[in-house]
């Protein structure tokens, strides 16, 4: 029992569970039932995904020990370009592709850069974020192209039947997130992103191409970031270019949250889910409750502080409980 | 030797109102054969960025300058100093709001924020039903911003006067923090409306109730049942409004605020008019007036 | 005569402002144990790095059975057959110990264009092995190497050299933080590498260790070597006196 | 010779300084000679004092291994609780003090929490960042109070003298940045900032009390964003509850253009200083090079890049110079 | 009798699934010079780091001279006289020499409330001596400490100690990465502290040096003291058949 119960604490991303249902259990009391209602679940279900499929790919560039602010930027420039290629004329799959490698490009650049100059992927990144904001201005000409109507949304963001609860954009999250956690903990892949997180030197000297997985890492968060934007395009029906504004540090958080260490080398994809749905959960019980909008903020910064600190004080009494653990 | 004009906003290149301010700055400058620049800041709404780049364009001496004038202190030495060297400065989209009292610019032209939503809740509340308790819902999507809280401000105090007039009606007002984000507001409308089902109306300071009506549409919620109405016509809201979901939508005319000082500032130089102030509508747009509009939206002219 | 396995011709390596290796030549034949030692700061692990790819050369030249190579990354150097142990710990502290043993040569159960599932199962029981070979006593190959005592990581070190023999093995000062036991299992082994046929560079500050398991003692002295004698022709006495 | 270039490029922010020479020297030649003009300089000595004041606390944070992502919100709350508490009635000068201890207490808040539950301060002070945002927001209800007509600007923002190219500000910020200057290179306190962020561990095993000082840190970046905030404020004459959004990033990248490192332990106020001139710069250059609105962020985006990119090759440069430096 | 300067009382530790003291008794006099000896992972680092403030007992009792003392931080032991070189090198890579010699202990030209301007001349001289006092030969006293040899900053960290000699000197495998020369130096150190009545803690796997310089040698195996006799009345053969 106390070994189980240690092994589950020690767990941050479990510990985070934890904390969730109890956040849950407070909100549904508070929204009088509401805020698990099919309706609003439904609802909270539409913006989960995208905001996830961020979060894991921070996540997963975070566990190699990097950084990424564009998140934000790529994630509107992506559906604006593939809006832009459509309207040229060009069918939807090559649009997509196009924009998602689009996507790649910025990534392996954020990469490139921060590696072959050594500088910190902080200010790599910052400077994409100012530049791919720009580039989606600039290709929209200011005016977002409108999207044809005739676009696949039964593939991405229409329910996956009338009046289920889930969209089709869950089922390429759940699908997504499986493979992501499959990359990280089962293959060898996986474990020279962590190696080279948890120390790049050590790494390098065990004979691990260290840029080379980083670089990876930053495609894989660019990419993914950008199919999350051209998700909520999809769903919302139109390619602003404000999207996605504020992002990069409410992806970060959702990492933290979820147990990953900001000075890489761990973390887990579960934990980034866990992470977002803490953060999705708290805003929307937050608006169920009818949290007045001066104050709103405040109480979004005291849960985020809050959350953390109960993820950190079940790991210390995980700590604490004094059984043998391997033998 | 043509006109040399730079313009000063508070908000930010992604901001798609100001890219139509931007066309109708850029045509009319086009057409007076005008140097021109407009300034936006990094971060929307940052009232100290675009001070510092109001004093830099004075720096480079232009003949004229237009600003909005998003604070009624913040701006006034700068745009003093501008005047006393013989700069042209008019007040364009956002004025002080004590007027030509406030500040030394020499005309304003466009419509007022606390007006604009004033007006905004007036045209909605033709559509309130006429009996029964009424539930309001105002989104300040960014508490703390000028622009937002006024039309807030404005919206409310339309809200409050309605509210006393109808004393024997059950009507409360709510404000959240709606977010400047298409899918957050939808998503915390959403929410909220789904804990409130019996909502009235909800008011949005800017555009970002086209997500709201998103939501109302997925859920099958038929238009009508929850009014949306908000701030300018970006083809979003219009497509939304052709559906029925927005009932009323406040345009001030961006194209015209880009394009009007442009002329003024040119019938100045050259023929020496003294620049007027120019109101640029009312403004309020209706879905039977969507199917004209909506192309000239698309070209930015709206 | 048997082309050397390692040459270094030249080499000469600055440190911003130091002028760490200084013209260094130095041949070993397939087969040797060399053992290298010197003052502190002389220079030993920066001609380590060098050979095993961490550091690059400012000029001069590393040849390896004859050719001419460029050692760009450790990587490169352990394609070539060298297998170093650094003096300072270069184990991932967040990570488990077999993970650790095989980073960067997991067991693939299968894979394409070398990425795939690992054999955790397998890396688990050849990783207990491994740690047994050396005589080190770990509680589970699942513990975290940052959560080890400083003999348990060397131990960890040790036995991942030893797993994956390869043509040359570069250790440097392997003993330290070693308790007796490892420390012996340590010298067997090095002492071992020649009926192996394989080559060996030992480097200690430990006179005993070294003559103990070297045929042939290679002293350096501010970034340049200044001894160089079979262990047969030396004594400790001698190196003493030198240093 | 090429020993003193060596030293030179050796210290990350001199290699800025000289970055910040071409980049002028480019701006003055684009902008028509308008960049180094009076009537500029005088505009961008207005708000320079007040961001690199913020630059210089986060920069001595960093150096003792911690982040502030909360000083444009403390920018915001300082000048706002002023103006609130002198339309109590309270004098100006208790009333500053107030404000300035309301930055102090939330820099301890910041500092305790995030070291007494071991959480990073990258979430601590994220919560802060909502938190301090909408206090200001609350109590300024939405709508900025009136500054009274008759504070003593004289001593804050005024022009030195009449026609002056500098505002009292100014020598406020020189007098600041050579204390905090001395603090951090000459004081035993500054010794322990830098080794508390060299390497905690080996701090704290040396007997330095690393807790206490990350908190003073903590408290001293809070107070001095939030002077800065209140010398934006007098100069602007009105408390906007907006102020200093986004600020906490460019701080960041202030800090790290001028050299200091991500990880702690690196970095100076001048290179501070350096940083916060090359934004500000670049921002200014490109608003007098007649950049298109829509590529403006493009090109801060780049240049920002290149200024860390030019800054870590001319560190290399100095690398490969051979010169036995110490003998 | 003399009252002991450090006992120890029933101490246990558990580090997350560890049981690294088991019930440690332990009584040094002032004066003694013990040897801490004992297989890897027995425990020895972790006493130590109890004993010096950087982690705290799970239970027991440590006491100073007699007197019950709770030792939260480094600070507290160092305060209490107690001076230690941990076996993972403790000095911060990004400062000078000089600086780290006097991390929070800087000589001050003037101060208020113990903050002041650093006496920067008098640092740098005197940790020139202080290094040359460990027969160490560093380039010059501002070279960063993360520029260094191993055995360079091993030998910076014993210079510290020596420096500034306290009550009680621990030292948890000073020897790891140092030349014959300085290891010679350090025992010779060692040795010298009864006569200037300290008190030695010394952690080593080298029996010969352990029992070189030790009046009393100390094994540990699994969390416990196993063997506790005087130098005089025990063999390096016993010690080693024990561990
Ligand atoms: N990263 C570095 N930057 C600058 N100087 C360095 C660096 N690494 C080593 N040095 C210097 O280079 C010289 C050689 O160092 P090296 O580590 O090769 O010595 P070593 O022979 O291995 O010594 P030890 O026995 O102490 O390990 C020393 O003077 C050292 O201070
Ligand atoms: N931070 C830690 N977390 C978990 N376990 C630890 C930690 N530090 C040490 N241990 C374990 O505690 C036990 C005692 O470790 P300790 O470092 O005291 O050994 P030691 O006697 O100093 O060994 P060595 O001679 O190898 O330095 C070991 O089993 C070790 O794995
Ligand atoms: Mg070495
Ligand atoms: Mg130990």
């Amino acid at each position: 029992m106390k070994r189980f119960l240690k092994i589950y604490l020690d767990k941050p991303e479990l510990a985070g569970l934890a904390l969730l249902i109890v956040l849950l259990a407070v909100f549904q009391v508070k929204s009088n039932g509401v805020l698990l209602s099919f309706e609003n679940v439904r609802g909270v279900m539409g913006l989960l995904p995208e905001m996830a499929l961020v979060a894991i790919g921070v996540t997963i560039l975070m566990i190699c020990g990097e950084f990424d602010l564009s998140v934000g930027s790529v994630f509107a420039l992506m559906p604006m370009s593939m809006a832009v290629i459509l309207n040229s004329g060009v069918p939807f799959t090559a649009a997509v592709l196009l924009g998602l490698a689009i996507c790649a490009v910025i990534g392996f650049i954020n990469g490139y850069v921060t590696l072959q100059f050594s500088i910190p992927s902080f200010i790599t990144t910052l400077g994409m974020l100012f530049i791919a904001r720009s580039l989606t201005i600039v290709i929209s000409g200011g005016f977002p192209p409108l999207l044809p109507s005739d676009l696949p949304t039964w593939l991405f963001t229409d329910y996956i039947w009338q009046g289920a609860l889930f969209r089709m954009s869950f089922v390429w999250f759940v699908g997504i997130a499986v493979l992501a956690a499959a990359l990280l903990s089962l293959t060898n892949f996986g474990n020279w992103i962590r190696a080279t997180g948890g120390f790049n030197e050590a790494a390098a000297s065990m004979g691990i191409p260290v840029k080379r997985v980083k670089i990876v890492c930053f495609m894989l968060c660019s990419v993914l970031a950008g199919f999350a934007g051209l998700l909520q395009v999809l769903r919302l029906g139109s390619p602003l270019p404000s999207i996605g504004e504020g992002l990069e540090l409410q992806a970060v958080a959702a990492a933290v949250i979820g147990g990953t260490a900001l000075a890489g080398g761990i973390g887990t994809v579960f934990g980034a889910i866990i992470g977002t749905l803490l953060i999705r959960t708290i805003d929307n019980g937050l608006v169920l409750s009818r949290v007045d909008a001066n104050w709103f903020k405040f109480a979004i910064g005291v849960l985020t502080m809050f959350a953390v600190i109960a993820n950190a004080w079940m790991g210390k009494m995980s700590r604490k409980i004094k059984v043998e653990a391997h033998k | 030797e043509g006109l040399n004009i730079a313009f000063i906003s508070h908000s930010s290149a992604s901001n798609t109102f100001w890219q139509s301010v931007k066309k109708g700055y850029d045509d009319a400058c086009g057409k007076v054969g005008a140097s021109c620049q407009l300034i936006l800041t990094q971060t929307e709404g940052s009232v100290e960025q675009a001070v510092a780049n109001l004093q830099a364009a004075i720096a480079s001496r232009p003949d004229a300058i237009f600003v909005a004038i998003v604070d009624n202190n913040a701006y006034d030495n700068v745009i003093k100093e501008a005047v006393d060297s013989g700069i042209l400065v008019l007040a364009v989209n956002v004025d002080d709001s004590e007027g030509a009292k406030g500040n030394a610019r020499k005309a304003f032209i466009g419509q007022g924020f606390t007006a604009a939503g004033y007006s905004l809740a007036k045209a909605q509340s033709e559509n309130f039903p006429k009996e029964g308790p009424l539930n309001l819902l105002v989104g300040v999507n960014a508490p703390g911003q000028t622009w937002s809280e006024q039309r807030a401000g404005g919206v409310m105090k339309f809200l409050e006067e309605y509210k006393a007039e109808h004393a024997d009606r059950e009507i409360t007002i709510t404000r959240i923090d709606s977010a400047t984000d298409l899918a957050l507001t939808a998503d915390r409308i959403g929410a909220y409306l789904n804990a409130n089902p019996e909502t009235t109306a909800y008011f949005d300071t800017g555009y970002w109730h086209a997500g709201v009506a998103k939501v109302l549409k997925d859920r099958g919620i038929e238009p009508g049942k929850v009014l949306l109405g908000g701030f300018d016509l970006v083809p979003e809201v219009l497509q939304q409004m052709e559906a029925g979901y927005v009932q009323v939508q406040v345009d001030q005319q961006p194209y015209m605020q880009g394009f009007m000082p442009v002329m003024q500032a040119y019938l100045w130089k050259t023929a020496g008019l003294t620049p007027s102030d120019i109101d640029t509508g009312q403004g309020i747009v209706t879905p039977k007036d969507v199917p004209t509009i909506l192309e000239m939206a698309k070209q930015g002219l709206r | 005569m048997t082309t050397p396995v390692i040459e270094c011709r030249n080499l000469q390596k600055w440190y911003s402002g130091v002028h760490a290796l200084k013209n260094v030549n130095l041949i070993i034949h397939p087969g040797e144990t060399v053992g290298l030692v010197g003052d502190n700061g002389a220079g030993k692990s920066t001609l380590i790095k060098i050979l095993s790819g961490v550091h690059h050369q400012d000029s001069g030249e590393v040849m390896i059975e004859g050719r001419k190579v460029d050692l760009r990354s450790p990587k490169d150097a352990m394609r070539h057959g060298l297998e170093t142990i650094y003096q300072y710990n270069s184990m991932v502290p967040t990570m488990s110990i077999a993970r650790n043993l095989f980073i960067g040569r997991e067991p693939l159960k299968w894979s394409v264009f070398g990425f795939g599932l690992m054999d955790q199962k397998r890396m688990r029981a050849e990783s207990v092995q491994a740690i047994a070979d050396v005589d080190l006593h770990l509680r589970s190959p699942d513990a975290l190497v940052g959560e080890l005592s400083g003999g348990q990581r060397q131990g960890v070190a040790i036995a991942r050299a030893m797993h994956f023999k390869s043509k040359v093995l570069i250790l440097d000062e392997p003993t330290n933080h070693l308790s007796v036991k490892e420390t012996d299992k340590v010298i067997g082994f090095v002492r071992g590498l020649k009926a192996q046929g394989l080559t060996g560079i030992f480097i200690s500050h430990n006179m005993q260790h070294v003559f103990q398991s070297c045929d042939r003692i290679v002293a350096m002295a501010r970034g340049e070597i200044v001894f160089d004698k079979p262990t047969a022709a030396t004594s400790i006495d001698e190196v003493h006196a030198l240093l």
